[in-house]
């Protein structure tokens, strides 16, 4: 039997769990330690804004939150890697990455706090907000790479999905028109090995999601996760070929959850404790902070200096957040339509009139 | 006799048929070791095993339509949709193959299946969990849709819905899944589909209403019955079809008619059965039929989740617009 | 001026469009070199080029889901879903996103897209190629629905549907597409959006319709004038959001509503429009409010198509019924 | 960079177009000239039946119809391979798999005429019948397939898709599902080039459809879809691993649509005339008839019989399609629910009179 098509995934990293460098030389963005420490310090900070964020929760003082524990260097890596002018398309817990491009730490809370105006956030205005209904946002960013390339713009659009978002339709569809139109369009696949209570296992007989790709007819890659120098260098690679008109490229970033799904989810019912210890001597702080260490670029008084500085911008930005009253009621109809049709004329004034009767 | 929340008896139900019918198999995303994430399905993986209560991969027109195949080849998948706002994407095969499958083969296949969904809002849940979608599933010919609001209509009806051998989209209100505690015993007795529910008799007005704001609606007619009107609720329970001859009596005994329903108003079902009554019982009615629903706006998020809902006070006000007639 | 059938009203209003705002693209299955399925892109390609008028892979949930996408990033995309039974796999891109994404980011992100579809029987099409859906979209917040009924109104409202910031699902009568040619002038002149057109004056009963059935309401309506009886027939074009003022003057002058769709009964546009009348111009009514719709079931394969659809005979008869009152 | 995963995807041939064989030992079931020739019976008559139907359209006697004019390998391969207890799940031009199956010309009539009784058809009770919405049957086959992997029972469920499907999530989404749970199912793809006028490139970057069974993690094949000993070899080997608890596969075959989409397209709009003639040449009668006359289990006499055989009895199944009087009005309601509700019984009733009043 002939063979008409074969297919290889090529694995990328740069730093194993021990903060030690499994490939030289460097890309040219690491090479430059400032630049490391610029991206170590945002995934500190997100990772401090998480902490705090879960505590709002148990403390009722937040809604359902969807923490990012252990996601840090595939989101700021994802992150540093874009253009302000590249646009991108979240899922719902890429904190890190939304932070590199403006969003504010009290947007997130907003949003999670149940205000909509969370989502007119201070990051690129062409960003789409979160996404809660799985794999629905990768037709907006090929959507958005499609018209990106109409208009002939050197702009990429990222999406990502979670491991358990690569089972839906609206996943393959995408991949497949990406393929099919050449879309400037990057897609990230954050596999942290559980959707909810599913393990991978159970979701797909795929050893691994970046092959997902073969199915769009184009390049599939996987990537350390918890490396940041590998997540960034990938995306890069995947962002300049897709500016430069080569095509969309799906990035598997290997990564886990450590945190429960959300705060409202318990994942000692479906899960052992083994793995997850195991997860956090490979989680993604300690390694690139122990290389940054190993090469002079941090030590023990910065990292006492940074985690005051993150607790104080958090603590800000959840004073911003607390401040905020609730929305008028009548923001719930003002943004219905450019023009209101007469209808919600009438239903606007009816809640406007409950509220001052009743609150 | 145990006390169950609704949860509970839902859970008991579907316990219930996975014991005596084994064509009966539980599928959806997390329903297996995690028992769902409201919990619907505790304990019936440990119970039944894995080939009974299957993890199904995070793919809502999968579930859907896989539960089709299934329920044709003999079956009778009861799948779950985790969250309101996920049901979309099971609308195509629900509309063009559930609803169809048993008429355009002219009775050959038919489709024994229950799609069990969450509803609707009222527990600050983020966004995209608080929908009412009722009224899409309503419009389908061939769909039967239910929807419970207490713990023994739960059980007795999601047992009719497995038991029946069309398709049936039950719709959970997430509201109540855990408040309003009740007796119910775990005979296996079914309760009738395409039947309402007299849940408060009156001879002043008509109160219609199903699922999480039976609750509003009986709160308001006890509120009223303090001032000596007398409402009578209905609980629709089976939102499609429609049990028309109960509401209608009921109607004609009152001449008046307040619809409560959570769903926007536009094209709700409210407006079936307003439309109905308007088409049957106009001679009958003494005031105009008024609707008291969410307004046609998507669920806000949750902090205005509040003025989105129809409150007590607004079905009360709504009664006494009809009653002023 | 040339006189054109609406489906060459729907090709020139896409060419004004293209050839008027280069952020205007139109795109769908097969809707480049071969023109659509139904000839309603005809020639764009050729005209406009592969950038402008390009072909989509087979998924339709991507058509609307990357129109989404296109949309927010400041294009206005009108996409065709080829035939009126493929439209499902959208619902979930439609109501979840579409329809929401200018709200929930509060201004924002908009969505300026139009969904063309084909919409309803009468053509003796195969399985899934003649239903109509336009009560699923109505019930959705945030969506305009808009369907036409002649050359020149498809030429207008297409136009405004096009230039409108939010998003329009535009259905279009596959029956209409080829009968009553029109004058249509290639004027760029939209007409508006969320207004019913009075397509007939009358004093004794109002008939509201919309899209095909327009045309047996009229049809209806001038064999009753030869017997001397004066049917006001309104298009309500718009069918989501429902222009009520007109519809509510009429009726108070004329005391008797017949409504005329296609679409199943049970929660069709057919009960929102009662349901309003009958709230608020109850007192107006000297006759119940007589729907005449398809039955609630799916629109049969050809054979039966005549007998599901809504004829002449019985929209006259049930205009008899309210005036027998 | 390490390599994690490779695939390969293999083509399958045993006769080329001019009926020569490209390999040996033919398969078990090809070792009997007879059975060969009664899969080549089954091939004349399909196509015989394929001009009758459009000869019935355009004379206005038939509905809108889907022709199989050089699909009759893939088809007849397809049921030839099968066993009666699998599943059939076709999508609408499969005729050569269901006539093996037992459906009878005159049901596939009656289908295209606008008639359901089409669908009450002679073939397996268990069988699907014609499904126009692209893709949807393929988690029928999935859910199909999963009854008999929990029941135990040996059967495969078979699902056929065309090209233009495989850009459909329904489809992706089965393929994972049936990778996830091991189905015994076999996936096959009706590779003919075009998806009414859009072309295979325009549809997807792919070089085969075959390889999207690597996003599923199981076999994909691809196979000369004109050599039907191919076909029905290739369709054995999947049918055999799948009864046997190893899983699903993916077969593509390839062939081509040299009719019309249906008789409702005209295919000129869009394609040139070369390659239907090259289609032409390559088309799947042809090649098995001349091989069976090389190892003369074939003749002109017998073709010449053949063909009048074939004649016969089509129109004699035309008589009977055009025998069947108008469904009752009544067949709309009676078969909407078990228990017919009581808005249903009304409608049933207002339909009566209006036929007996109006026709
Ligand atoms: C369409 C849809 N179905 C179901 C859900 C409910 N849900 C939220 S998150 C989740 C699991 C997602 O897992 P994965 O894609 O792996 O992302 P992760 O949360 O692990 O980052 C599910 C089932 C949803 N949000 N959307
Ligand atoms: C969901 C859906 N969308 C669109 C159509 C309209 N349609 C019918 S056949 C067809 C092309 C199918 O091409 P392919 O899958 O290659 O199968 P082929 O007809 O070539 O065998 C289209 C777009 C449909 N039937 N279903
Ligand atoms: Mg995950
Ligand atoms: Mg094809």
């Amino acid at each position: 039997m002939k063979t008409v098509a074969a297919f290889e995934i090529k694995f990328r990293q740069y730093l194993d769990p021990q903060g030690k460098l499994t490939q030289k030389p460097l890309p040219r963005f690491a090479q430059d330690p400032g630049e490391l420490v610029k991206m170590y310090r945002m995934m500190s900070l997100v990772r401090v804004f998480d902490t705090k964020a879960i505590a709002l929760q148990r403390t009722g003082q937040l809604g359902t939150y969807a923490s990012s524990l252990g996601h840090e260097a595939t989101h700021v890596g994802i992150g540093a890697a874009m253009k302000p002018e590249d646009a991108f398309f979240p899922m719902y817990r890429e904190y890190g990455a939304q932070f590199w491009r403006g969003v504010q730490p009290h947007e997130v809370l907003l949003f999670w706090g149940g205000d909509e105006r969370g989502n007119v956030f201070s990051g690129p205005k062409h960003d789409f907000s979160w996404c809660v209904p799985i794999a629905t946002q990768y037709h907006h960013a090929a959507g958005a790479a499609l018209a990106f390339k109409l208009r002939r713009e050197k702009r990429a659009a990222v999406a990502v999905i979670g491991d358990g978002g690569t089972s839906q339709g609206d996943f393959y569809e995408s991949l497949n028109a990406a393929g099919a139109y050449q879309l400037p369009a990057v897609f990230v696949v954050t596999n942290n090995k559980w959707a909810i209570s599913v393990p991978l296992a159970a979701q797909t007989a795929c050893e691994t999601l970046a092959q997902k790709a073969v199915a769009g007819g184009f390049e599939g890659v996987q990537v350390d996760g918890n490396d940041i120098i590998a997540v960034r260098d990938t995306m890069e690679y995947a962002l300049d070929k897709a500016r430069s008109g080569k095509g969309p490229t799906l990035i598997e970033a290997l990564t886990y959850r450590i945190s429960d799904h959300t705060t409202a989810d318990d994942a000692t019912r479906y899960r052992g404790k083994d793995e997850v210890e195991d997860a956090k001597r490979k989680e993604p702080l300690i390694r690139i902070r122990k290389y940054l260490m190993d090469i002079d670029a941090w030590d023990q008084k910065k990292e006492e200096q940074l985690v005051a500085e993150c607790a104080a911008q958090i603590d800000a930005e959840v004073k911003l957040y607390k401040d905020t009253g609730k929305p008028p009621v009548t923001s719930m109809f003002d943004h219905m339509f450019a023009n209101l049709p007469e209808s919600l004329v009438e239903q606007r004034a009816a809640a406007i009139a409950e509220e001052e009767q009743h609150g | 006799m145990a006390k169950l929340a609704m949860v509970e008896a839902i859970t008991q139900a579907m316990a219930y048929e996975l014991e005596h019918d084994p064509a009966v198999v539980v599928l959806g995303e997390d329903v297996g070791i995690n028992g769902g994430v409201f919990r619907a399905t505790n304990g019936l993986q440990q119970r039944f095993g894995k080939e009974r209560v299957m993890d199904t991969p995070l793919a809502e027109a999968l579930i859907a339509g896989m539960s089709i195949g299934m329920a044709a080849m003999g079956m009778k998948p009861v799948a779950e949709i985790q969250f309101s706002g996920f049901i979309y994407p099971t609308v195509d095969q629900m509309i063009n193959h559930a609803g169809r499958l048993r008429t355009r083969t002219r009775g050959r296949l038919h489709v024994p299946m229950v799609l069990r969904a969450p509803s609707g809002g009222g527990i600050h849940a983020p966004e995209h969990h608080s929908e009412s979608n009722e009224a899409l599933f309503a419009h389908m010919p061939g769909i039967r849709v239910v929807m419970p609001s207490s713990p023994t209509r739960a059980y007795g009806l999601l047992l009719a819905a497995i038991r029946d051998p069309d398709p049936v989209v039950f719709l959970e209100p997430t509201r109540l899944y855990r408040i309003n505690k009740q007796e119910v015993e775990d005979n296996g007795q079914a309760l009738p589909l395409d039947t309402c529910f007299v849940l408060r008799e009156g001879g002043d007005v008509t109160l219609v209403s199903w699922g999480a704001m039976i609750h509003e609606t009986l709160q308001a007619a006890a509120k009223l019955a303090d001032e000596g009107v007398g409402c009578e609720v209905i609980d629709l329970a089976t939102v499609s079809p429609i049990d028309f001859e109960t509401i209608l009596e009921s109607v004609e005994k009152t001449g008046r008619l307040v619809i409560v329903h959570e769903a926007p108003r536009n094209c709700g079902v409210g407006a079936e059965v307003a439309a109905t009554v308007a088409e049957k019982a106009i001679y009958s009615l003494q005031a105009p039929v008024e609707r008291v629903t969410g307004y046609d706006v998507p669920m806000p998020l949750f902090k205005l989740e509040h003025d989105y809902m129809p409150s007590v006070e607004r079905v009360v006000k709504g009664i006494r617009r009809v009653l002023e007639n």
